[in-house]
């Protein structure tokens, strides 16, 4: 069977395809391979309307899968390369959807990038990230954590730079955040998503060969359970094929 | 707040669909596009002066009598937005300037205006730049410090001064001007709408593709995909903002399209004169002439071209632009 | 001798190019012959760094005059292309000088180019102008009326589309007009500057074969005259050569 | 109000100037351009990540240990920032993003903040970007509009909460960006300063430019006058915003210079052990060393170039940029 042999980030990147519609606009800034196979699995499987926009270049055709809008080789092919005042623009105006990764992400898919400790004297200065904006503007985002541990699903990030649900539907009114915000979680063990009453992280199914358990054992909050949890729905074929051959042919996920 | 989202994320994994493999492309025709455009609406014109209009849109609108219009353009008109007004289809114009340059004033414009016919906004090059800013980077309002002196911020209807929060003098704010249909001009497109044009005032035509609602482009060439994607530093306007495009080789005849063709000096002399004619009243008959013979009479855009001097003009035209 | 064949416009041009220094920025709008040609003269002459900028284009070398940068005959040869967001900081910034003709010009160097009468309801309707600011943000400017009479040179403007020096020192002053404003205003009859104390429009000399007599019957306001009115200093050959070999050498001007 | 405008009225029709009919050129040497960057100044960086950085102008800063510096650059930084705060010149950083990417985290960024040697302000893009436009524009401020939710707001030091003329909601002022001196590193100049930068972040070059108070270029290349004329459209940036150009050849190593040569991982790596190395304590010596041998002891560009691989390193970055 294909899917004994697929990668979780392979996995990662066909469920987070499988949600992109046709027609979209969507982007991911830099140190984002698995969006990237994502966006551009689905332009191949069904939606060839999709746009990647938003985020200095316009529609690019790489020939093999780039992590970053940085490497210029990722703008093969591009249609039209736009300028910092565009993205400002396109910040405002937001897309369809947006990804994070994060080195914490909460219970409420809030996503923390830049320090753990105080901002005064951070004990752990992380990268930060340029765009906080594009994930609150746009219809709703994608958070997509690379590994599944205490560490990074932890009940309170330290600080936000990317507003997931805040803490909860009135604050996250409150603050003006009108968009869906975080739709999926995809992380290596599962997929989650946001009880759509509490806003809080709810599974959603288990990746083959993982259980409930394990997931929760490495889930630093009380993630929601329903009664009855499905395994996730294994790629298909076609989408394998595609994602090995078309996309990342020269095996940049399965060298994670 | 909960329920609001429930909807939008009723949604499966596993949800079909449609395998529509085939990107599809933006290319209307001129009866599709002109349907779009509705009678007082904000209409936004692209190019400035004699140089990149949508001149073959705007023929259409002027033969199916679309009217009551409020009309934005590139900071300097003349041509397309003083026959719109002689065909009384204007109810106000938010332009800065609008002139024949060498040939004189304009006609229709300066009667309209000066019978109180239509509603000439003062205002200036600023206000249209930061106004359209304003839209396209979807901000409420676009700063302006630079009007200081002018009469013009007594009159003009889109800024309010304010106080900054930074800065030690009140400065002004132009509102955005976000016009419901933007007809624009270019040389060339792909099937999906990477425009390519060219000219001195093809910013202009960027931010307005990037502030209205709904954006238009006739292009005088669709090329192919590859030709757009060899050199995508060459796309002016990305597809994302366009939402149709139409072929109409000549398309901002008698103005210029930079690139391909000049602007067709005598026939604004033709047609200045005509206006001029009927506004002194010394040939009250010129300008419907004008409108007639034109605009209402040609059935499709290259009779339209034959009645202005066919391919021997457009040829000099081209001649003339290659010889720059 | 030379001047005398020498036309009212080409005087102008000439006269306006002595007043550019070399390292200046400066640029003119449409329907500007006159200060083009002075502006390519004065590149030719004396100022070699001088820069046109700020109006879209940047060092056009045009083959020959044209009236407006809307020609874009006029850009033949330029270093650089420019869009309207450009031209809106130089517009906040200021160049060295600007140049403005008028419908009506008033003793303290105003500039109207809207409209004859009321607001609401105008007896005559100018084409305006787009550019209301570079006069103003600029470090002077000249004025270059292209017929000399009490039409144009009228005590005060139906409305002010450039501010020149507003109602003298005290409403320049309030207005927060802080650049020197109008230096010199060239006309087919004579030169004019203005008086540094009354701000008011003073004459400065006067072409040969015009008189002091002449200029005052043609002013529709009170002309300070000074006591002695020197004759404009003539063409030299070599100005005279430059413009209509090098710069005009269509004969633009001399069809005016 | 009078007496303030004497001076400049000082002129007469006749004067003289002086007769200097060839037009200066902005080329200058490393020495004199350096000369110009002051201890304690705000200093900016173009390019991005790894892409179009004025390494070389950056490794004579870090030679002189001109330090105390304020610095901002395009939004995503990472080697050379990283190298003047392991060399002890940086007070401050006013970057969104400071990072490796596949390598890894900033090393030195790292240990300096958190060992409280080094503030990293934090703010986002938005503000970088619209901070430059206010000093671009000549704006007493920048709107920004798309900042909710985020922790960021409560620390970025260059932003302010206000209620704006339009639009019903608070938004956020950013006052402008406008450093002391910009360094840039593009591809081409003609002598007069006219250049033509390639990248996905020349657009942030263009940006600095013009909100900068010294702006000094490298180019891998002086190119002729007639060169930039012949398409002044890909003039990125005309020479009127520039102040002084330097021909470094691939004054950009180990970053790229877009449309010459990739960048130089390998380099990149080597970099990053050495950093890492001292930051762990592993090898505190490590960094030093990398600090002695390629910025201290080179004696010019060449004795560089040679170091870090020579001709067949350089060729091998141009033919990868090449096969793109």
């Amino acid at each position: 069977m294909m899917s004994l042999a697929c990668k979780p980030v392979e996995l990662m990147a066909i469920i987070l395809a499988r949600d992109i519609r046709d027609g979209e606009k969507g982007a991911a800034g830099i140190a984002a391979a698995v969006p990237n196979a994502a966006m551009f699995l689905a332009r191949r499987l069904h939606a060839p309307n999709f746009s990647i926009c938003g985020e200095l270049v316009v529609n690019p055709k790489p020939k093999c899968l780039y992590a970053s809008v940085s490497d210029h080789r990722y703008h093969y092919g591009a249609e039209a390369e736009e300028g910092f005042l565009e993205l400002f623009g396109s910040s405002h105006k937001g897309l369809d959807f947006w990804f994070h990764s994060g080195i914490q992400i909460d219970k409420y898919g809030n996503v923390n990038l830049h320090l753990l400790g105080s901002v005064e004297r951070p004990t752990f200065r992380g990268p930060a990230l340029a765009n906080v904006s594009f994930a609150v503007t746009s219809k709703r985002f994608y958070l997509y954590p690379m590994v599944h541990n205490r560490r990074v699903f932890v009940d309170k990030v330290d600080f936000i730079s990317v507003p997931g649900n805040l803490q909860g539907p009135e604050s996250k009114a409150m603050a003006g955040l009108r968009n869906e915000g975080p739709r999926l979680c995809v992380s290596p063990l599962a997929v989650m998503d946001f009880d759509p009453v509490t806003l809080r992280m709810r599974l959603r199914s288990v990746h083959e060969g993982h259980t409930v358990d394990e997931v929760l054992a490495n889930t630093g909050f009380d993630l929601i359970v329903p009664d009855r949890v499905p395994i996730t729905e294994p790629p298909t074929e076609e989408e394998l094929r595609v994602l090995r051959e078309e996309v990342d042919p020269n095996g940049l996920l399965r060298s994670y | 707040m909960g329920q609001l989202h429930t909807d939008s994320r009723q949604f499966s994994d596993t949800e079909k669909f449609g395998k529509n493999r085939e990107r599809t492309t933006k290319i209307a025709s001129v009866d599709e596009v002109v349907g779009l455009i509705k009678p007082g609406c904000k209409l936004g014109l692209g190019g400035a002066l004699h140089e990149s209009r949508p001149v073959a849109l705007v023929r259409e609108v002027v033969k199916r009598r679309i009217g009551d219009l409020s009309v934005y353009s590139g900071p300097v008109a003349g041509y397309d937005v003083d026959l719109l007004i002689g065909a009384g289809l204007v109810k106000e114009t938010f332009i800065p300037a609008i002139t024949f340059e060498s040939h004189g004033l304009a006609p229709n414009f300066r009667e309209a205006v000066e019978g109180g016919l239509v509603k000439a906004h003062i205002l200036d090059v600023l206000t249209v730049v930061g106004g359209l800013m304003a839209a396209a980077l979807g901000l409420p309002f676009f700063p302006i410090a630079a009007l200081k002196g002018t009469d013009e911020v007594k009159y003009n209807p889109l800024i309010k001064k304010f106080t900054p929060p930074f800065g030690d003098e009140d400065i002004y704010a132009v509102q955005p001007i976000a016009p419901d249909v933007v007809l624009l001009h270019a040389a060339e497109s792909d099937p999906f709408g990477n425009i390519r044009n060219y000219g001195a005032f093809r910013s202009v035509d960027q931010l307005l593709a990037k502030a209205g609602k709904t954006v238009i482009v006739s292009v005088d060439k669709i090329v192919s995909p590859e030709t757009i994607m060899q050199d995508p530093y060459r796309t002016t306007i990305p597809c994302v903002y366009i939402h149709k495009v139409v072929e109409i080789p000549y398309g901002a005849h008698p103005t210029a399209s930079p690139s391909i063709y000049s602007m067709d000096d005598d026939h604004i002399a033709e047609y200045w004169q005509a206006a001029e004619l009927k506004r002194t009243g010394r040939n009250p008959e010129a300008f419907g002439g004008y409108l007639r013979r034109y605009v209402d009479e040609p059935e499709s855009i290259y009779r339209y071209l034959e009645l202005v001097g066919g391919m021997r003009k457009l040829v000099e035209l081209e001649k003339e632009e290659r010889q720059l």
